[in-house]
């Protein structure tokens, strides 16, 4: 225990503690208030009075006054954060020197993490710009007309549902693992274990290939694994698809061939994402698909 | 009483925050004061500790080194006053400083006197050579009075 | 500002304008004394934290402790300075070190009109400030120019082992008689 | 639920506006108080001083009102009273004030306008000058002569002024001389009070501010605050037995020679010299902080940065006894350090099987400190089974030339016995070799002890190691001594029957004969197979010479910058109670190096507490060298090799092992590099064919056996080459009547020289022995000697009695005139 | 003194050519001063005149881009003084941050508020972008807006990614090794990524070399970080800040309708 509040304060640990306790507080109010707005549209209440839009309170002095409130009570804890803990500085910059672990900034622990089961131009590069390009498209492609301006969570399932998935396990859950259970060696290390830089942990992993017999730098191994990863979007793309026309769903017509492409591939990208760490971890997968330039 | 409820909700944030930030600084961890320690609160690892703080001081131990070179042939290393194998003929014999009556007795400043001038200057027997001009500088004979000192066991 | 916020307040609830904002009744029975306390008190502190902070902003630009080179330091043995002026010094510490028949002192090549270095003319005797024409005697009176008053002399003593020490915290102003007080100068 | 308008936000604007300004107090206290400790130091400090001054004042009062002190002063004080009355009453007062007038009248009125006037016509003068090198014309140099004279005549106005006011100055002078001289008088009676006094109301009347003291260096890259606190560390006095306020001990050592402005504090002690704001910090004993302070004596890891060379410096003795530790025992066989040379310490084992007997191998290979209590070779923790397999291994290793039976031979020919025993003695092998406890006293010198070497060593082996060891082992500090055949075998026998292992005999004896005296024993070829690969993993070739193994490299980690290693990077294995720091782990390795997990392979050393110490401290010293090349103290002296034939001999006599020439060699005995000027041929060269009693027994020179041709060459080259010019020959010193030599032998009693010399028999024998002394010194050696021991003499024992001239040179004619005839002490060897 | 005179001062104060100047109008009670006090003032106009109700509930709108952009200014200025004391070279800049720790005045508070608030704006970044998808504020007509927003955060991160050199400690040296190794493995234009072999890329010519000035971090690394840190994004991002506020006020707050 006493390992886990030395490294609660070591670095800026301390700021990754805070940022999981206030987007725990907060998921917690947002899903609150999507609940209630829920219930009260199920009541038939809605909109409520207050939120009519249409009464407006002057800014002077109403908003302003709160904001500065804000301001003051925010000021105010950076202050005092500022007067009781030093921030970090370690020793003189050493390039001969490596410290272990050797972390990158909190906030980029998630891509260090991921770094963990995948390839560093897909961990480090490809999916950030995925992240980027996906959150800047949101607005165009969710092109759901509910819910805008209010919590709600009943009219954006799914929206609701993939962004939190995506914020809270993708982002803010491996920050936390990075930063806290990840010790020296990038070993994984719960919090009453000590960290111990001279460990060693035996770990092989396996190509995909390799589990059905086919050596995966081979050109039969390459090609079928190749066929796997593309299989795993066609079908993931397709399938649906096949079913909404089937259905002949409004949301699909709505949404227009190229747009459902969009969803679908950032989406399941998003899933393959989280099948290859489930893999890597249960088991030992390294690559399902080995090309001699990339390998995914 | 309304606004009373009102404030006491507000309050609830500011109280929640001021422990949060106390948490934070109760919770500073591996930096114990003195007191901690002498109450018990933090407790050294005993058994394999080592650390190479002067077990004398130096004064000490520079006194031992001078007077191992210039002082243990006559006085023993022990300073019993039998140095090793020479000074059997001597008469008077050498001083024997573990003699916690006598070092008790003689003051820093007079030992430094007689260290400096030889005992030939105080009327005694001359066989103690006047190290002044040997030695140069003063502190190192009062380096010497301080290994003295430890040699008799007694403080001052 | 808040001032200005209650009695608006105050005064819309009591006009009764058509305001929809502001014409909900507002609680009738205010202790005007103790709340006119609290604003003036509140924006008092306020006003305080300011005021300390930008205190603070201005104690931050001066450091306890610079890396300037020393105002203490050792410039040799008597021996080493013959009769005149030497400009040993003048590279490194901007001081000129004077030798005269009884005595040694050191001057600071500080003109006293604008702070530019004077030069040293051997052959003229004097010192002559390129800036303006200040002129001054070896022993740093101002002769000529506009310069208003001698240049400065610096503490000067001997260490233990006879290499003389100078210090420029310690100065010493000829137009105010300085430079027979003991520190302006050794006696040789 | 109320309206937003309704609301009002007046009390939480005042709670937070109120934890604000507390907040934002808070921030200053921490910044003007909490975070600078070194205040609370400096007040305490000058407070301590104050009483300090105080303290002294008070003594000095008691001093001042001593009746003695206070009679002087008295009268020099009526002495004054009557002199200044006089010079009131003679009417001098009235003149000295019209004087006084008169000189600020000249100075004003006349002076300082004439020498305005003086350097504007100077100035005139200037300007014509350089308006002339303009334009050459007559007209101009008219007016610059003119100018020319004007000044000049300006200047001797000046003059003569000047000369009045000196005149007048002067007569001012004379009439006050003798107040003048009584004050003088008076002053050092008042004067130490005064000083005093001045420092009190120096710092109680404006005490010196708060601050933080910097010490900046930018050579060494260095900012050194710790004077904030440190305040007293660079006066004479400690104002406090604690620290902060300690002075720096030993500081005719250490800040003599390293002044605070040049050095610092922290390129010795290390520690984080910015720090001001926790004590902890300022020491560097902080995480993060890769240099933790080093106290005390640790601080000479420190000294190699800059001294390259570390024995006999003085305050560096710790670390270069680590220095040589590290080289003597062996640490260099299994680890590279940069600077170290690569030794191999032990013996050859090429041929060990013929050396030594088995039984005896296995022993030792146990536990050779048990086996020898000076044993340098450590301790590997053998198996028995690993000890079976590496004698085997070594048995194997034989020429198979020599008989190979153990020497002990208990009967053996009392006549050769009584001859070897003469010649052992002689030999001085107790020198080197203890026996029974005894003797060994040459330091450094790592000599088996002799006690039971017979049933050690084949008798062959002996018979041509004391021929000649050369042949053996290279490098062996042993002398090659110039035994003839017969000689050596005397002294075999006579070993043989002395030094045998009685214990083992008598265990020994119910196995036979055969088994007992054997040597070699047919060994199991799969067991010394085992034993080459054990041989091999404990790196036995870092430290012997073994056939086979000429192109393994040592098998521990390199050490060259083993000081600055992280605590991280150390391998603390299964060992959870050691406190994590570089000390602690590196102390207990050298302790106990297996402690931490299975299969590591350093074995254990057999250190005494000090040695760790100094070991430690080397170790910490292991790190790049940071100090600029200016700061670098190269070693005055290297590299004296003695050359030619007198080379060869010193080589094959290992002289060095014992004396020193030029800083090479060791201290054990007298310095040689000036032998020349110091002792006369005729008695050296008797000296070498039979060394007389200089000494104790412990101490005294062997004989070599040197043969007169090698004795000439040793002589010629003392007397030509180790010379000092500073020992010039003295007519005056050989006069030798016997009232100068009575006179010196008052003094030579007076001053208890007896107490350390001995001449004949009487004396003590710290100094060497005197009977021979001027058969053996020459004058002008003794009178330098006694004038100045520490620079010439063989140590710095010897104390200065700080003679005089005449002293001198009695006592160097009494001592000139101790000779054998005269004290009739029998001095040549007779044997 | 007597409340008349004390009146009586205020008004000659209130009415003089200066303070009108600075204030220009008088504030009584009336809405119109209301709506003045917004319309007049510069550091108000970032808000609309009136807003709905709903969007003065903390409940609703957190206040995380208030708290943002406040911390934001906060840290403009700290950094502005912390640059005082700041040399961007290797041989000075861990020194500059122990000197504030231990000889400038409140320059260790400076320096752990500039830290944590550092880290505290990236956390109420991310909140701000969380509460704004919960509340589905990023639709129609707020599309654009929103992808501002994402730049700003992606922005925000390598504020604080830049910063994080300038100490110079191991800390700082080894999170931006970390972090720019990633991008030596850009597909494409990073050496060690798919296919930037193929196209010759070496550790001297790819994306992550631009990133540092050099093939390892070094000197120039560290003058890099610095100027993106304090010139280069801050620059950036207020303008993109400036964007951003514009299309809040122009599309209102979010709300239901």
């Amino acid at each position: 225990m006493s390992n886990i509040i030395h490294i609660l304060f070591l670095k800026d640990n301390e700021a990754i503690a805070l940022f999981g306790i206030i987007v725990i507080f907060f998921v917690i109010v947002a899903f609150r208030e999507a609940i209630k707005n829920d219930r009260l549209k199920r009541e038939g209440k809605w909109p409520p009075e207050e939120q009519s839009g249409k009464d407006k309170v002057l800014a002077w002095p109403f908003l302003v006054r709160k904001e500065f409130l804000v301001a003051i009570f925010v000021m105010m804890g950076v202050l005092i954060w500022g007067i009781v803990r030093n921030a970090p500085l370690e020793e003189f910059a050493n390039a001969n020197v490596t410290p272990n672990p050797s972390k990158a900034p909190w906030y980029f622990l998630g891509l260090q993490e991921m770094l963990v089961y995948f390839d560093p131009w897909i961990a480090g590069v490809l999916f950030p710009s995925l992240i980027i390009v996906g959150l800047m498209a949101i607005p165009y492609i969710d092109i759901n007309p509910k819910g805008n301006g209010y919590y709600t969570f009943r009219e954006r399932k799914f929206a609701v549902s993939v962004f939190a998935f995506g914020f809270l396990f993708l982002w803010v859950v491996l920050i936390i693992v990075g930063v806290f259970f990840r010790g020296t060696g990038w070993l994984w290390y719960w919090p009453w274990q000590e960290w111990d830089p001279h460990a060693i942990v035996a770990e092989t992993n396996y190509d995909f290939t390799q589990f059905i017999g086919i050596d995966s730098k081979s050109l039969l191994g390459s090609v079928i694994g190749g066929s796997v990863v593309v299989m795993y979007y066609f079908l993931g793309m397709a399938i649906p698809y096949a079913i909404m026309r089937a259905k002949n769903s409004g949301t699909l017509q709505k949404l227009g061939f190229i747009r459902y492409m969009v969803v679908a591939f950032l989406f399941w990208s998003m899933i393959g994402l989280t099948i290859k760490i489930f893999l890597r971890l249960v088991f030992h997968l390294k690559y399902a698909w080995v090309t001699p330039w990339f390998n995914i | 009483m309304e606004k009373y409820k009102l404030i006491q909700k507000k309050f609830g944030v500011i109280i929640f925050s001021v422990l949060i930030v106390l948490m934070f600084y109760a919770c500073q961890p591996l930096v114990y004061s003195e007191e901690d320690i002498a109450a018990g609160v933090y407790v050294k690892p005993e058994g394999h500790v080592f650390t190479l703080k002067p077990k004398e001081s130096f004064e000490i131990r520079n006194g031992r080194i001078v007077y191992n070179e210039h002082c243990a042939p006559c006085h023993g290393d022990t300073g019993k006053g039998n140095g090793n194998y020479y000074a059997s003929g001597l008469e008077p014999k050498p001083r024997n400083f573990t003699d916690a009556e006598f070092m008790n007795k003689v003051k820093d400043d007079y030992l430094f006197e007689v260290i400096w001038k030889g005992t030939a200057a105080f009327g005694k027997s001359p066989y103690c050579p006047p190290w002044g001009d040997t030695l140069k500088e003063g502190e190192k004979v009062g380096n010497i009075i301080s290994f003295l000192r430890t040699l008799a066991g007694a403080g001052k | 500002m808040t001032e200005n916020r209650v009695e608006a307040e105050n005064k819309s609830t009591n006009s009764g304008t058509t305001d929809k904002v502001a014409n909900n009744a507002c609680p009738s029975v205010r202790r005007v004394g103790r709340r006119k306390f609290m604003y003036y008190g509140g924006w008092g502190v306020i006003g305080l934290f300011i005021a300390s902070v930008l205190g603070s902003t201005v104690r931050f630009f001066f450091p306890r402790t610079l890396f300037e080179p020393p105002t203490m330091y050792t410039i040799g043995y008597l021996f080493e300075y013959a009769q005149g002026v030497s400009e040993r010094f003048k590279q490194l510490r901007r001081i000129w070190v004077v030798r005269e028949v009884d005595k040694l002192y050191v001057i600071g090549a500080k003109c006293t009109h604008l702070g530019c270095t004077p030069n040293w003319l051997a052959a003229e005797g004097k010192f002559k400030c390129p800036c303006h024409g200040s002129g001054f005697t070896p022993d740093g009176i101002n002769i000529e120019g506009p310069a208003p008053r001698p240049l400065e002399r610096f503490k000067v003593t001997l260490a233990e082992d006879g290499e003389i020490t100078v210090d420029e915290g310690t100065s010493f102003r000829g137009e105010r008689r300085e430079w027979d007080k003991p520190g302006a100068f050794i006696s040789v | 639920m109320k309206k937003e308008e309704q609301k009002s936000y007046v009390l939480m604007y005042a709670i937070c506006a109120a934890i604000l300004i507390i907040v934002q107090a808070w921030a200053i206290w921490n910044e003007v108080v909490g975070k600078r400790p070194w205040k609370d130091y400096q007040r305490k400090f000058y407070s301590l001083l104050i009483d300090n001054i105080n303290d002294d004042i008070e003594e000095e009062k008691k001093r001042f009102d001593g009746p003695d002190v206070q009679k002087e002063y008295q009268e020099v004080a009526q002495k004054l009273e009557k002199a200044k009355k006089e010079f009131k009453m003679s009417g001098n007062q009235n003149e000295f004030n019209k004087l006084e007038e008169a000189i600020r009248n000249i100075r004003s009125k006349e002076l300082s306008p004439l020498q305005l006037q003086l350097s504007d016509i100077r100035n005139r003068v200037l300007e014509e000058e350089y308006l002339y090198t303009k334009d050459r014309t007559e007209e101009r140099k008219v007016i610059l002569d003119k100018l020319k004279e004007e000044a000049s005549e300006a200047l001797s106005i000046v003059e003569k002024v000047k000369a009045r006011l000196a005149e007048m100055q002067e007569r001012k002078i004379a009439l006050t001389t003798q107040i003048e001289k009584y004050e003088e008088e008076l002053k050092p009676f008042v004067a130490p009070i005064n000083k005093l006094q001045e420092r009190l109301t120096l710092l109680t009347r404006k005490r010196p501010s708060l601050q933080e003291y910097q010490i900046h260096i930018p050579a060494l890259n260095e900012v050194d605050r710790c004077k904030s606190c440190h305040l007293g560390i660079d006066r004479d006095e400690s104002i406090s037995d604690k620290q902060p306020f300690k002075k720096h001990p030993g500081s005719y050592i250490f800040l003599k020679n390293h002044p605070l402005k040049d050095f610092g504090c922290t390129v010795c002690h290390e520690g984080q010299g910015g720090a001001t704001t926790s004590v902890e910090k300022a020491h560097g004993e902080v995480e993060y902080w890769l240099h933790p302070m080093l106290r005390g004596s640790l601080a000479q890891a420190s000294c190699i940065k800059c001294h390259e060379r570390t024995d006999d410096l003085p305050g560096a003795e710790m670390v270069s006894m680590g220095q040589r530790l590290v080289v003597e025992r062996g640490c260099v066989g299994c680890h590279d350090v940069e600077g170290f040379p690569t030794v191999k310490i032990g013996p050859p084992l090429t041929f060990v099987g013929e050396k030594v007997s088995y039984k005896w191998l296995k022993t030792w290979l146990k536990d050779p400190h048990e086996t020898y209590e000076k044993a340098r070779m450590p301790n590997f923790m053998l198996s028995d089974e690993e000890i079976e397999n590496i004698a085997d291994f070594f048995e194997g290793l034989s020429r198979g030339e020599l008989e190979t039976m153990i020497a002990a031979d208990p009967d053996v020919d009392e006549e050769k016995y009584q001859r070897g025993m003469a010649l052992y003695n002689s030999s001085r092998c107790v020198i080197c070799h203890p026996r029974e406890g005894r003797g060994g006293a040459v330091k450094y010198v790592y000599a088996p002890d002799h006690t039971k070497i017979a049933s050690k060593i084949s008798k062959d082996w002996l018979f041509r190691w004391i021929k000649n060891p050369q042949a053996y082992h290279p490098d062996t500090k042993m002398p090659h001594f110039r035994f003839t055949d017969k000689e050596a075998e005397e002294l075999v026998t006579f070993m043989s029957a002395e030094f045998i292992d009685w214990d083992a005999v008598d265990e020994e004896e119910e196995e036979g004969e055969e088994v007992v005296k054997a040597v070699k024993r047919d060994s199991d070829p799969a067991s010394a197979e085992k034993g080459r690969e054990l041989v091999k993993n404990y790196g036995c070739y870092g430290c012997h010479e073994i056939k086979g193994f000429e192109n393994e490299s040592k098998i521990g980690v390199e050490l060259t910058s083993f000081g600055s290693k992280s605590v991280e990077l150390l391998d603390f294995g299964v060992v959870k109670d050691l406190e994590r720091s570089w000390l602690s782990w590196t102390m207990a390795k050298l302790k106990d190096p297996r402690q931490f997990r299975e299969g590591i392979r350093m074995p254990k050393f057999s250190f005494t507490d000090e040695d760790f110490d100094a070991l430690v401290c080397l170790l910490k010293s292991f790190k790049e060298r940071t100090v600029p090349v200016n700061y670098f103290v190269k070693a005055t002296t290297v590299g004296y090799e003695p050359q030619g034939k007198f080379g060869k001999i010193v080589e094959d006599l290992n002289c060095l092992v014992c004396h020193r020439i030029k800083d090479k060699g060791a201290n054990f005995a007298p310095d040689l590099t000036y032998e020349g000027s110091r002792v006369k041929r005729e008695w050296l060269e008797d000296f070498l064919r039979a060394p007389d009693i200089l000494r104790p027994l412990f101490q005294q020179m062997p004989r070599f056996n040197l043969s007169e041709e090698e004795i000439k060459i040793v002589a010629d080259y003392i007397t030509l080459v180790l010379v000092d010019d500073e020992v010039i020959a003295r007519e005056d010193l050989g006069e030798i009547t016997s009232d100068n030599v009575e006179r010196g032998k008052k003094i030579y009693n007076e001053k208890g020289c007896q107490a350390c010399h001995q001449i004949g028999i009487e004396g003590g024998a710290v100094g060497p022995n005197l009977s021979v002394a001027g058969d053996r010194l020459t004058p002008e050696y003794i009178y330098m000697h006694l004038k100045d021991p520490q620079k010439w003499g063989s140590s710095n024992v010897a104390p200065n009695y700080g003679l005089d001239d005449e002293e001198l040179t009695y006592l160097t004619k009494y001592l000139s005139d101790l000779r054998a005839k005269k004290v009739g002490f029998l001095w040549k060897n007779t044997n | 003194m007597d409340k008349k005179s004390d009146a009586k001062i205020k008004e000659v104060v209130t009415s003089s050519q200066i303070w009108k100047s600075i204030f220009r109008r008088k504030h009584d009670d009336t809405k119109r001063s209301r709506v003045l006090a917004i319309v007049g003032n510069f550091f108000m106009h970032l808000h609309p005149i009136s807003v709905a109700r709903h969007a003065l509930a903390l409940k609703f709108t957190w206040c995380m881009g208030g708290v943002t952009f406040l911390l934001f200014l906060f840290l403009t200025l700290g950094g502005v003084l912390l640059m005082f004391y700041y040399h961007p070279t290797t041989g000075e800049a861990y020194w500059d941050i122990k000197d504030l720790h231990y000889s400038v005045p409140f320059g260790k508070i400076l320096r752990n508020t500039h830290r944590w608030g550092g880290h505290l704006m990236v956390i109420t970044v991310m909140v701000h972008m969380f509460r704004v998808f919960m509340t589905g504020s990023y639709k129609r007509p707020r599309e654009f807006n929103w992808a501002i927003g994402v730049i700003l955060l992606v922005f925000t991160l390598l504020l604080s990614f830049t910063g994080y050199l300038l100490t110079w400690d191991q800390l700082g040296m080894w999170a931006i090794t970390v972090g720019t190794n990633m991008a030596r493995a850009t597909p494409f234009i990073g050496h060690e990524g798919p296919f930037g072999e193929q196209l010759g890329m070496t550790a001297h010519n790819d994306v992550r070399f631009a990133l540092l000035g050099g093939s390892v971090v070094g000197a120039n690394a560290l003058l890099r970080a610095y100027v993106w840190h304090c010139i280069a994004i801050p620059l950036i991002v207020t303008f993109l800040i400036g964007v951003h506020f514009w299309r809040v006020r122009k599309d209102g707050f979010s709300g239901s309708l």
